[in-house]
């Protein structure tokens, strides 16, 4: 009869800083039940309340990296142990692993590494090692879990082992695309059996036309405004999926089929714009 | 279970509620392809808005409360999608809602030159008029609207109406006199509250928001009831409908179709092929139909 | 937690809602001595009045619905009770109604002379004066009633509204200015109607009836909060209370008191105890008062 | 998620007839979770509802009898097999067996013998026999599930074997009351270690009182006009017992504390009166 809890309230544990000013991973102490891949509805009281990929679990911890981006994340990161924020879910479906062992190659753009961790975090206690990790960001400070600068430093690297790295700009590892590298190693004719890919639309868009031309499975996670997460809302919505439900991972087939997969995304009033306007909107201001 | 409805041919008797999912037409589509005969709009507006910040929809276990605020691209903003529409092969019914009885008229001539098949006023938005008194819970503003609305549009008129209402047959009667061509009933009950007691505030971003889901499906009820009593035109009964054997208690209190909304979290878009099937099946081994049972809460013993 | 409310002392801030077993002396004091502050009995009419035939409250799982029918003795006919409850030892709060402001005033005048500690007047019952219209959904007719009441009664009066009313705050703000010494908040919410569809007829005997337990909190809370923003004197919040995290929620939401009706059936009679308990843990281990927390839902952050 | 059913609809399987246009056992076809001394609210659409002690229990079928009183026990034993009635419930306590094997004696005025017939079973079934059953009622047509003029008669008895009986006008057995056989037995020096009661309640205070003076525990079950079954609406209490969940099945000691015990009752509205009043009230009109 006791109605279910709308929410979970939950002190922030640890704070890490990924990133001086631009990142951050939180650490809540509490175990969760979770699948790489799912999210959870992060309310700062007072102030809002946005979709967060689970980067960390444990049995009794959990964490959340934010990138800094506008008002909310920004206040997100500045968030200091011991206070009080409110949790609902995990929700989406997540990452499908393969039945059996398989060569998986990783591409994380960005902040697309923070779901696909998790993924790789399971992988390696399965026993199971990835093919490849190749990490992409705008610049060197945007690569996630990792500075090969500071042996020393804190957190320590994530993934240690071969990883590849590039960076728009060359500011760490290779100039140019992960996509680069991912037509690279498919060049040098690795047998690659099932790919994961986080990051820009754009990107996503770009692997996913790689893998489909190499028929190679391959898995991405979407990103739309949400508000309930549950699926009722509708502001999620791409084409005919439902982010949050039917998401946020989607496979090549779903999202070749999926009429707005980067192309239209629906503004917090619902409009449906172009990817660039909806970008454009969701810059900080 | 096919029927006809305002001259608009169904394939069942479910209807999508408005705010649910509606936010496009491919998702329109998909859930008319679930088994939903008749797909509701998110209701639009008069003018651009975001809505309320998050929280916005939180859910209680037994129903869900949300306060999405009526966030709307603005009438005359979606274009694209109205040519979209344009082109589907399903039953398409619009919302609308509006803060004066003006803006009310001028979405709705608008709205009507996209022959969506039906408009549905969504009249539980507080009147600007008057000092934000909801439109629905009077019967002379109640009346004001509808009848304005039917004046400058071509297709038929669903009028949506808020259980607030002290006499909420009374706003029905007063809908059917103005020309509506059915009631739908109900919007969301309350406004509630949930306070989260480690922060101390209300855990909705706007504080209130509306009930819905399987808690007030006994006000739906009783809210139909009591319209079927007081009007001639046909009811859509909405309100924390989750299965088949809801729906037949809806259609036995007086509706003609049963909409569906919070149920689908609980059960998945295709909540509306599940119901129509448990309908189904419920109606055969009773051995009756739909025209038997209408209303049949009604007959004396 | 011990606190005073209109001069009366009481040992904590729960309150049995009425119409909730206290039909006599024994168990009232049953009730008192399982942990509650503050008794309330059902509510009394100035006739004797059967109620409504059976099934008259059933259980919905996520709270009740309930047409007993304001069964009374009559205010004239309990004699042997009102001499029994003279040699009581806990405070009492008698709840009396009528259907024209002259019988709640006559049945509170005599009620008055039998000297409970509080009269608490239930004005969700129909004015007979205004064809069926509630008391407690027009601000002049609850305005009528209390001040009515107010004039012949020696004790505080509590003015108990229902959530019906399209803005109860104006509401309390009547009763207030008629004179109320408090407001208690909520009576059942809807009403609402559960069809049989096996029978196809309403499972109550009077078809309706009102909502109350788990999921009417929200309501509750948001209508103690509307108040507590609109008046000065004290609120009893009452309304789908089970634990004490509940009762936290609606101190939060503005209450001094928190009552407590349905929850008797989902943790027993001693639910007072329990949930005193539950504030008093909660208060240690957050290191504060019920004074401090007391409308902190209020503050803007 | 979903809200538990309020009622559950159910038709009648098969109705026996005790005496006829007096009393018949109504059996419903489905299992039903019960300790004997239970009831169920039992709904009969467009009349009324009113408690009933389940009076037999099997696997899949349960049933209750009721005597023929006023307008509603009329109809109820009118009813025909596939006739829909509503069930709440079961409600309330029901009788607590001994710990250990006990001398248990049995004490059923009238219909009394209605919520004691299950227990019997239990205790049966346990492979206990009964030290005493004693069944008395006004006459002969008020005693249950027995009639010994009729070998074969349907159903057949329910208990057979050493029973006592008594009538008050002596159409059947002993002529006089069930107190005088109790009292009896317990002068023969029987070791009574148990004892059951049900009956009018002037019958279970005799009985209660008789218990009392010898030291043996005794359970009675009461019956007072009921709403809600669940303890809310307060329309059963006895003193400050709430009967439908406190009760119906009560101690000597509890009965022995409780003001009201063959002291007053609660009219249907509510009004405290003495059980003189409360009866004639209850009378068919
Ligand atoms: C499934 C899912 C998982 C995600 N996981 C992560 C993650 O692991 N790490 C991470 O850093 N981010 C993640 N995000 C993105 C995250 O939810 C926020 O969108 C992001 O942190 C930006 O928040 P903000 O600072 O823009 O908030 P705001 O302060 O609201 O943003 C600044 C401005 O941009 C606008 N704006 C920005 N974003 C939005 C929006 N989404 N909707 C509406 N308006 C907006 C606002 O109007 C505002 O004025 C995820 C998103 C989804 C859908
Ligand atoms: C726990 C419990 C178990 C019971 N088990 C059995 C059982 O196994 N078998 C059995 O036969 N009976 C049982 N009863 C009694 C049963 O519930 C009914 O009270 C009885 O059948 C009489 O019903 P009726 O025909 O009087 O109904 P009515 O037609 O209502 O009675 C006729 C008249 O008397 C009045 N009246 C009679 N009874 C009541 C009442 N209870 N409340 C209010 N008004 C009343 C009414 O005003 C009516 O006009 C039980 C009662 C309780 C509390
Ligand atoms: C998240 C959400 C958004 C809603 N938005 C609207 C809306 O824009 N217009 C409207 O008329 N009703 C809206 N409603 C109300 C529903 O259409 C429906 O009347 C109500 O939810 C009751 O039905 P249900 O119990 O099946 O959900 C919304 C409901 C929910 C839960
Ligand atoms: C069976 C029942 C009977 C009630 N009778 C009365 C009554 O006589 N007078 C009254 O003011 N309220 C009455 N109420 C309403 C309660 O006092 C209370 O306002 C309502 O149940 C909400 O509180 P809850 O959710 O804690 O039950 C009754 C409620 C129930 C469930
Ligand atoms: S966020 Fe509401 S449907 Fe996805
Ligand atoms: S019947 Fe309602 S309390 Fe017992």
């Amino acid at each position: 009869m006791t109605p279910s809890k709308t929410h979970t309230m939950i002190r922030v544990a640890e704070k890490v800083i990924e990133h001086p000013g631009e990142s951050a991973t939180l650490y809540f102490d509490a175990p969760i039940t979770f699948t790489p891949g799912q999210f959870v509805m992060f309310w700062i009281p007072g102030v809002d309340e946005k979709p967060y990929t689970l980067s960390f679990v444990s049995p009794a911890r959990f964490g959340i990296t934010i990138e800094a981006k506008g008002i909310f994340s920004q206040k997100a990161i500045a968030l200091e142990p011991g206070d009080l924020v409110g949790i609902r879910g995990p929700f989406g479906n997540g990452f499908t692993l393969p039945d059996e062992p398989a060569h998986t190659v990783f591409v994380a753009g960005g902040f697309g590494m923070a779901p696909l961790a998790p993924l790789i975090d399971t992988l390696l206690e399965n026993g199971e090692n990835p093919l490849a990790v190749i990490h992409g960001a705008r610049t060197r400070s945007h690569l996630l879990y990792h500075d090969s600068n500071d042996p020393n430093r804190n957190p320590p690297e994530r993934h240690p082992g071969d990883r590849q790295f590039c960076t728009d700009d060359g500011s760490y590892g290779h100039k140019g695309f992960v996509t680069d590298l991912l037509l690279d190693l498919l060049g040098k004719g690795a047998s690659v059996e099932q790919v994961y890919a986080c990051g820009p639309e754009i990107m996503m868009h770009a692997v996913v036309q790689i893998c489909r031309g190499e028929q190679i499975p391959c898995q991405v996670s979407l990103e739309r405004y949400m508000r309930c997460g549950f699926g009722v809302c509708g502001a999620c919505v791409c084409g005919e999926q439902v982010v949050c439900t039917d998401g946020p991972v989607f496979d090549d087939t779903q999202v070749s089929r999926m009429a707005d997969f980067n192309r239209r995304a629906l503004l917090k009033n619902g409009q449906i714009v172009d990817l660039d306007t909806y970008f454009t909107w969701r810059q900080p201001r | 279970m096919k029927t006809e409805f305002l001259g608009i041919p169904l394939k069942n008797r479910t209807v999508l509620a408005s705010g649910i999912l509606g936010n496009s037409k491919d998702i329109l589509e998909r859930v008319y392809h679930s088994g939903c005969a008749l797909v509701t709009m998110k209701s639009i507006g008069p003018a651009p808005r975001d809505g309320h910040k998050n929280p916005t929809v939180l859910d209680l276990g037994h129903g869900m409360i949300n306060a999405v605020g009526l966030p709307s691209p603005g009438y005359d903003r979606m274009e694209g999608e109205w040519d979209e529409l344009a082109r589907r092969n399903f039953p398409l019914c619009a919302s609308i809602y509006g803060g004066s009885v003006a803006e009310y008229a001028r979405v709705a001539e608008f709205v009507s030159q996209k022959k969506p098949d039906v408009i549905e006023i969504n009249i539980s938005c507080p009147n600007s008029e008057k000092h934000g008194m909801i439109f629905g819970v009077h019967t002379d503003s109640a009346f004001e609207v509808v009848s304005a609305v039917k004046q400058v549009i071509n297709v038929p008129l669903i009028a949506k109406l808020t259980p607030q209402a002290p006499d909420i047959a009374s706003i029905a009667c007063a809908c059917e006199d103005a020309g509506a061509d059915a009631i739908c009933a109900i919007n969301t009950v309350g406004p509630g509250m949930v306070i989260d007691i480690e922060s101390r505030q209300p855990v909705l971003a706007f504080k209130k928001g509306g009930l819905s889901g399987p808690m007030i499906k006994p006000v739906a009820v009783r809210c139909v009831y009591d319209i079927f009593k007081a009007v001639r035109i046909p009811i859509i009964g909405l309100g924390g409908i989750t299965t088949g054997e809801d729906a037949i208690e809806m259609i036995m209190a007086g509706a003609s179709l049963t909409g569906i909304g919070s149920a689908v979290r609980y059960r998945g878009i295709d909540v509306f092929d599940k119901v129509t099937r448990e309908m189904n099946d419920w109606l055969e081994s009773h051995n009756c139909s739909i025209e038997d049972i209408k209303g049949a809460a009604h007959q004396e013993t």
